[in-house]
Parts: structure tokens; C-alpha cells; sequence
């Protein structure tokens, strides 16, 4: 598998192709916040209820490349149901794994996992980040 | 025009296996140019103007003769040469001191949406804080200006005209000397975008008889951070300056203060020194290899590509029928910016993007292109490779499920 | 700190007999800085920001590492440096923006008769625009700025406070921390003219409470064409961009933009990409050097030549107390171009006339100055030359008649 | 005798400091032209009074170098009682001189050849130049 077989992962396709939790919802409960990055284009909005320390539920919207849009959903899918503290872990660990800091290896990325490719791409780490960025920014909002 | 012989002016393209596409982001350098500017911080690095002694006097020389090289390129005086940070602050500078000072409410101001946002911007905030209109000529169904839709759009009410030579995204060659030659019998004056004209043709601001010219050295196979305002010498001495302080004043008292000629009246400050030296070598470069063989060439290979691409399912050319250089595509249903990793992987440096001219890309109804762009050393061998590589790519996309 | 050792950074100091005494209009410009700027022409020559390749992406960590590595030296944020093309751009883009915006008729703006022009001109233009008063520290009998003559003109009205921090012709320290903290009681913003300061002291823009302070690179081992504007971050996101165009936008529609924030919404176009990667690499060799070394060592040179030239009959120094590196003086009786010739023909490079400051020249009540300016890579021997140099001028004006 | 001795010939400092026909008259016969070297200071003010072809008279007035302020001297005396013809065929031989361009040798520059030295100095050529161009204008506006 070289390089760019790595980087576009049969999951990432398949939630870029399929995203889930996909359409933002109008209920103020939800946490809004909204990253462009004009030099490509991606245009990233994510939404994100919490609810007794935990993450109920996650939204998100945009317009990006496959590495930007799957990331949105696969981000969704690997946090909801988490708590606040787990998700943040996660994040954090995703963050550091995608821009070749130390992280812990124990912490669980799920399918988060995929995006190890992308390593190999600098050019491309933005596009994995944005839709975590953004999630991060729900979590300080509260 | 011996391409072989070329490339080898251009340390970057040492690694054989590098195509680079992205010219019209910024040309590469030839050994010729970054030695010039090397010169200049290695046997002097001292200011200009100011200084007496030699080694001053000598820089400043260097430095004013550059002015002088560039003015004779496109057929312009001394005077009416006014060094910038880039087109884009050449532009700005238009907008900022003419169009400020000029335009009034009510009045309408011509551009096109197939403007770079460095020269429809500036006049989007003249026309917000004049309330004066800006007035978008039509495109043709390929995207093109003609004259027959300037005509539709230019007034009595028209005051600024400002447009672009060569396209960015589209490669298109615009009519400019005849919407000039319009815009004048209307009492218009034109500031014309020529950073992707200068660069690829022979430019005469005399014959295009244009009022204002901008473009920068960076595509050019000049140094970054340096640019060009050609104006005719009558407006540019009645222009307010922008900028003020050291340099551009003859005398300065407590609550007063004289100005003086253009060029100087526009460049406060130390100029960028090495900069200027080294543009003025760029042209002297460009000069020499000849604008004609430089647009004829990169046009073939434009030709050669497009013709290619054509018999390749699943791409989409914008722009066809581009006059220069420039080829606007996309691999349908690959985001370009997934595209552009492909081929960065086979060495092709491209870009994918809006390319500063959201406008254009908005009109195009795409949410961004592929560029690829040919100048003076790209080869024969470089297009194969992109064409082969466009091919391969389109094929894996599809593969892993695009 | 091993003058010696550091002399041989500079390759036009291979020439031993010159004797560099022009620092305060530019610097001389270490090896290492010129590889860098040649680094980047030769291995790379691409654009930053929107390229996705892989050239184009080292080359934008490279740019954007410079910012930081400015940032640093200076005590700022990241976002807090703007790029421009120099002092004079970063001094005039406060004026433009904050001042343009904020000051309207019956404020007063506190100048001084010790500014470069660069300092001043921009706010005397706000001032006639604005119907807005200039108001002059009054300066000591030596030409001084002090805290109790600033109190005597600050007042309610004041809204900006404009003085340079080391003057260009007198080489005093101004006591800016102590205005900064009076003018903030008063509500006034302080924008610093730093040019003269940041290459030859320690600067901590969080320390002075500064609004804005302004610098350029070539006075400081660095590339000619940029300097830095720092602003406070919540000023700068609150100010109106005075440039658009490219790179400085988000969403660009038809009759509507909006803008970035700091420190790209002041950045349009392609940036100075040379200039700024050297930039990076001038404030590492400084800052390896240490600015406290620096200052002492210039200092030190001062003290020597001021008590040998006080021997000398028929010499003026006009700044005996310089707190830098700076000597302003003249040969009595001698027009000082007249003298700078003489100087040069022992390949003494040194300045003559208003350097850009002709209130403090007109203060003086002397047509022009002589200034000699000490720096890292000036020598005791340096100092001996000039001085030995100018008994022998003096004489030599003598025997011919002046 | 040095280059620099060569500079500061004794006429030319004779010149600098018993300027002849120094100070302007209030005259509308006169055709008057103000130029400034601002990188310098040089600032420099010529009249001239033509009459049937002729110069009647030249007055100069300004501040500068010995170079500068000199040469305005010497040019007046040079120049008065010369036909416009000649005054042009002079002016124009002095400032190919300076510039090291051909030049006619046979033209006679009187005292004005001791800026012979200002060639070496290229640096002064301006300060030696200010007030022939000058005077060269005030004979192109009649
Ligand atoms: C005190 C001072 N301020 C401002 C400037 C302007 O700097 P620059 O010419 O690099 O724009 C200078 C230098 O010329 C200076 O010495
Ligand atoms: C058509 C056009 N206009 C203006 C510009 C702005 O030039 P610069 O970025 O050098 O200021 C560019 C390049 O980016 C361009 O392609």
C-alpha cells in the first residue's frame, strides 16, 4: 500500500461518500461554530450538544475535500456518546497523532485511526484538523 | 527558443523530476537573478539616494538603472516607473489616491468578474465609500470580456475602468487597447491588471495607451516583494501620495509640507534595494529570450496539453480556448484539492484553489479548480508527464471509490 | 562579543581598509542572511498560502516561521506581526487605518521635532485631513524628549501619541515606557517609531504597553523591502484594512467581502517571501549576538570617539550625550558634503545632510549634518581611522581656503 | 596634487568665497528657475536677463556645498555678455564634460574647466551640475 493508498483508507472514503450525522439542526441548545480555511476553500461548521458532562450529539456542514468532509463525520461518530473529558482526550490525541507530536497510543481513536495516513501529507493535515478544531471550540464555548 | 538550454538557468529544475506547473502563482528563478541579488548583500547592502560615498553612489546607480531597464520594457518614461510592493499594492495605490480623490457619488466604475480580488477589491471600497457603483462587464458563455459587452456597460457616468490584461484563472487574452481607446472617448481612465500579461507578452503602455499598469516581478522571474505602477506622468504628478515620509518631501516644516515628482512623490522609505536590482535583471533575462518566443511557447504546450486532455474521460477543461499559458480543470467529482496531492505525489506542482478570484469560480459554478500553468521552461516532456499523470490520477480516484 | 569574529559575517568588511560608518541609514548584511534569501531564490522561488505541494508548503512553514521567530524577539503574538515594506509602510498604515478612523476635528495628535519624516508626515496628513491639532513635545536645550515636557502637552484631547524611541539624527532613548503609561491615562494610543531602536536594544512590546511599534529589517542585518508593524491584537482585528485584495479576504461575493483578521487582513498579495525568510534569519544572528552586547559595544565606540573628537579644534558635535551609536556633527565651516568627500577618499562611508528629519535639522539651526553611526561590526581601529581621518579633513579644509 | 586638491581648485574656492553677481534682483525681465537637490540640501536659484540674443546679466542665490554654490558664481561670470548661442554651446560642453560624455574641446570654458577635477568624484557630479541646468532652463522658457 503505498502513500496515497494509506491516506484515502476504504473509511474515509466510505464517510466521505456516506457521511453520518450530516445537516446542521436550529435548537440553541446545540453549540455552533463555524472554521473556513479560505486558501482551499474548506468551509466547516460543526454542532455539538452536551448534556450532563457528556456529548449527546454531533452535527456538522460543509463543503471541503473528502479528507476534510469524512473527518467531520467520522468525528460525529467516534465522540457521540462519549464524555466531555473522553472527547477532549480524543481530540487531543488526534491533534498530536496528525501533527507528528507525542501522544498516547492507549487512548482509543476508533476509526479516528484512519487519519495516521495523513502524516505523510503535511499539506494535508489542515484538512484532517479543521472539523476537530471546531469541535474543539463547541467544548470551550460552554 | 531553446528550452533545454533555459532550464538550466533554473537551480530548482537541477531535480529533473520535478514539473512545476504554478507559474502563474510565481515563476521560478534563474541563477541569473538570485546571483544579482546576491551581489547586492554580499559587495554592498547600503542604502540609496541618501549616501555620498561611493559605495552608496554606486548602489544607487544600479538601482536607478533598473528603473530605467524596466521603464524601457514597456516603452515608458523614467518618471512614470513607480516602484511597489506588488501588483497587488500597485493596484491599490490606483484606488487609494486617484480613486479617492476622484470619484464622487453616483459615479460608476467599470470591472469584470474575472478579476484577480487584488484589482476588483480595491475599487469595491472606493465604490462603498463614494457610494459610487461598480459595474460588472458581461461575460461571454466561455467567460470571456469582449468590447462588444465593455460597450454595453461603459457611460457618461463611468469614471474608472479597471480590468485585467490576462485572466489568472482563464488564461484569456482581454481586448484592453480598444476598451481603452472606448473608455477614453467616454473620459474614463483605465488602470489595467497586467500581472499575467507583463510576464508572458510584450506589453506597450504607449500603444495600449492604458493610464495605469501593475504587475510584479515574482512572476517574472524577478525577486519577491517587488511590483510596478506605470501612470502617465500629467495624473501621476497630480496624485495625492499615499504614504508619507522620508524621501518622497522636498521641504518639511513643522505644519507644512512640498512633495515631490512622481516617481519619488509614491515611494516613501528605504525602497527594497535588492529587489529592484534583481527585477531589473529579470528583464534584462526575459528580454533577451524574447516575450513573442515566450508566449508562442507556452501557448504550444497549452495547445499540445489541451488537445490531449480532451481524449480523457472524466475531465473537465474551463478554458479551452485559453490564449496563454494557463489550463483551468477539474477530475470530476475529485475535490481538487484531493487531486492536487496525486499529483504532488508524481512531482507536479500545481495549485488548487480559488486562485484569489472568487468571482470567476463563483461564475464557473465550481467550488474550486486545478490550475496548471507553462512559462518559458517547461518542456514537451513536462506536459506527457502531466498528461500521463492527469490519466493515472483520474484512474486511481475512481479506484479507491471517488 | 568578538568584533573580530563578527566582522567576517560580512563580506564587504573583507575589504579591510573600509570603514562602515552609514549603519543608521542601513546595516551591513551578514553571510547568513544572504544565503538565506539566496536559499530560497535558488531551492525554491514558489508562492506560499495556496499552494498545497510540497515545495509550496515548506516554503510557507519557512515564511511563517520567520513571523514567529520575530514575534518572539519582540515579545508579540504571532498574529500581531504584519508584514510591510518597511518602517516607513508599518508607520504609515497606523495613520491610514487607526488614525484615519479614529480621529476626527479638535484632537490632538503629540509629534516631535526629533522625528524622521516617516514618523511624523503620516500624522500631519491625518492632522490636515481631520482638522485634528499636531501638537510638538517641546525638546530640552540638548533636543531631548523627557517625561516632564511631554506631561506639559498631553491632554484630554490628545488621542495619539507618535514618537520615535531612538532618534535617527541624535541617538537619545527616548523614556517611552513613562509616555506610554501617561498617554494611556489620558486614553491616548502610542504608536513607536522603532526603527532606531529594535536593531541596536532588547525590545518587549508587552513591557512598553506599546499600541504600535514600527521597524525595518535592513537596518538590522537583514533583507532590504521589509518591516514589521506590531499592533496590539484587539486594535488591529477592530481596524479597517487599508489594502485589499488578494489573501486578505474570506468570502468575496459581487458587492460584498469580508475581511481576515490579523495579521493577514493587513497583508494582500503576494507577501515578500525572500525578505521575510532572511528577515527570520537576521533576528537569530542578533539575538545569538545579544542586543544588551550590542547597545554596549556601540555605546562604548560613541564614548571613545566623542572624548577624541572633543580634542579636536573646529569640530561641532551636536549630540556629545548620544545614548547609541550615533554622532552628529560637522567640520566648522565646512558644507558637510563637502566633508563626506573627504571622508570617503579614506573610504570612510559615512552621511551627510538632513537624514530624513529636517525639523531637528532646522532645530539645530545647521543647513545639514555629518552623522556617523557605530554598529556590531565597528572596531576600536574603526574608530581611530575616522578620527585620525578628521583632523586630517579639518586640515585639509583649512589649507584650501573653506 | 591628489584628487582631492584637483576638487578644490584655488578658483573654485575664490569663487565659493567671493561669490560675483550673488543675490537675485526683483525684475520681471528676468527669467528666474529655483532647483533643490533634497537628498542634499543644494538649493539653488538662477536669473538670467537676455536682450537681442544675448545675456545681459546672471544672479544666483542659494545654499550648498562649496561645489555647488561655486559653480553658480562661475557660471555668471562665464556666461554674461555671451550670445544665447554661446551661452547653450558652453553649458551643454560643461555638462558632457562633467558626465564624462564626448564634449568639444575647442569650446572655451573659461574658469569653468577647473570642474575638470569634479569627474572623479561622480557622486558630486549633481552638486557641480544644479546651476548650469538651472540656467539651461531659464533659457527654455523664453
Ligand atoms: C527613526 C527612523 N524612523 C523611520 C525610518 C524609516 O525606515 P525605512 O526607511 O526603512 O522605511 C528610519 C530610517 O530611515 C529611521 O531612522
Ligand atoms: C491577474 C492578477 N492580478 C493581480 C495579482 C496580484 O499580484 P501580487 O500577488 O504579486 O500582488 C495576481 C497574482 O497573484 C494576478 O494573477
Amino acid at each position: 500500500m503505498n502513500n496515497l493508498e494509506a491516506l484515502y483508507r476504504q473509511v474515509i472514503m466510505d464517510h466521505y461518500k456516506n457521511p453520518r450525522n450530516k445537516g446542521l439542526v436550529n435548537d440553541e441548545k446545540y453549540k455552533t461554530v463555524h472554521i473556513k480555511n479560505p486558501s482551499c476553500g474548506d468551509d466547516i461548521t460543526i454542532q455539538s450538544l452536551i448534556d450532563n458532562g457528556s456529548i449527546k450529539d454531533v452535527r456538522h456542514e460543509g463543503t471541503g475535500c473528502s479528507i476534510c468532509c469524512s473527518s467531520a463525520s467520522v468525528l460525529s461518530e467516534t465522540l457521540i456518546g462519549k464524555t466531555v473529558v473522553e472527547a477532549n482526550q480524543i481530540t487531543q490525541t488526534y491533534l498530536n497523532m496528525l501533527s507528528n507530536k507525542e501522544y498516547d497510543e492507549e487512548v482509543e481513536l476508533e476509526d479516528a485511526i484512519a487519519y495516521q495516513g495523513v502524516r505523510k501529507f503535511p499539506a494535508r493535515v489542515k484538512c484532517a484538523s479543521i472539523s476537530w478544531k471546531a469541535f474543539e471550540e463547541t467544548l470551550k464555548e460552554e | 527558443m531553446d528550452v533545454k538550454m533555459i532550464k538550466k538557468d533554473f537551480p530548482v529544475l537541477n531535480d529533473n523530476s520535478l514539473v512545476y506547473l504554478d507559474t502563474a502563482a510565481s515563476s521560478l528563478k534563474p541563477i541569473q537573478v538570485a546571483n544579482k541579488v546576491n551581489e547586492y548583500y554580499l559587495e554592498s547592502g547600503v542604502n540609496v539616494h541618501r549616501g555620498v560615498y561611493n559605495l552608496s553612489y554606486k548602489t544607487t546607480e544600479l538601482y536607478e538603472n533598473s528603473r530605467q531597464i524596466i521603464a524601457d520594457f514597456i516603452g515608458a518614461k523614467f518618471e512614470e516607473v513607480i516602484f511597489t510592493r506588488g501588483a497587488s499594492a500597485s493596484l491599490n495605490l490606483v484606488a487609494s489616491s486617484y480613486g479617492m480623490d476622484n470619484i464622487v457619488e453616483g459615479d460608476e466604475i467599470i470591472v469584470s468578474e474575472l478579476e484577480h480580488h487584488s484589482s476588483v477589491l480595491p475599487w469595491m471600497n472606493v465604490a462603498k465609500k463614494k457610494k459610487a457603483k461598480l459595474v460588472y462587464v458581461p461575460l461571454t458563455s466561455e467567460g470571456r470580456i469582449t468590447v462588444e459587452n465593455f460597450k454595453k456597460v461603459i457611460t457618461k457616468k463611468t469614471k474608472v475602468v479597471a480590468l485585467n490584461y490576462v485572466s489568472n484563472v482563464m488564461g484569456y487574452i482581454a481586448p484592453v487597447k480598444e476598451i481603452i481607446k472606448i473608455a477614453h472617448d467616454f473620459g474614463a481612465v483605465v488602470s489595467v491588471d497586467a500581472a499575467q500579461a507583463v510576464p508572458h507578452k510584450a506589453v506597450d503602455v504607449k500603444e495600449l495607451d492604458c493610464d495605469f499598469l501593475s504587475f510584479s516581478a515574482h512572476k517574472m522571474c524577478g525577486p519577491s516583494g517587488i511590483g510596478i505602477l506605470y501612470g502617465k506622468l500629467d495624473l501621476l504628478n497630480n496624485m495625492e501620495p499615499i504614504e508619507f515620509g522620508g524621501d518622497m518631501n522636498d521641504n518639511v516644516d513643522l505644519f507644512e509640507v512640498s512633495y515631490k515628482d512622481s516617481p519619488y512623490r509614491f515611494e516613501t522609505g528605504t525602497p527594497p534595494i535588492a529587489q529592484v536590482i534583481g527585477f531589473g535583471e529579470a528583464v534584462k533575462y526575459l528580454e533577451n529570450i524574447g516575450l513573442d518566443n515566450i508566449l508562442e511557447h507556452e501557448f504550444m504546450l497549452k495547445e499540445y496539453v489541451v488537445n490531449k486532455m480532451k481524449q480523457i474521460k472524466g475531465i473537465t477543461i474551463y478554458n479551452e480556448s485559453s490564449d496563454t499559458g494557463i489550463i483551468a480543470f477539474n477530475i470530476d467529482g475529485v475535490h481538487p484539492h484531493d487531486a492536487v496531492t496525486y499529483f504532488d505525489g508524481d512531482n507536479i506542482s500545481m495549485r488548487a484553489g480559488h486562485h484569489c478570484a472568487q468571482l470567476i469560480i463563483k461564475w464557473l459554478k465550481v467550488p474550486a479548480t486545478l490550475r496548471a500553468s507553462f512559462y518559458l521552461y517547461n518542456t514537451i516532456e513536462d506536459c506527457d508527464k502531466f498528461i500521463e499523470s492527469v490519466k493515472k490520477a483520474r484512474d486511481f480516484f475512481t479506484e479507491v471509490g471517488f
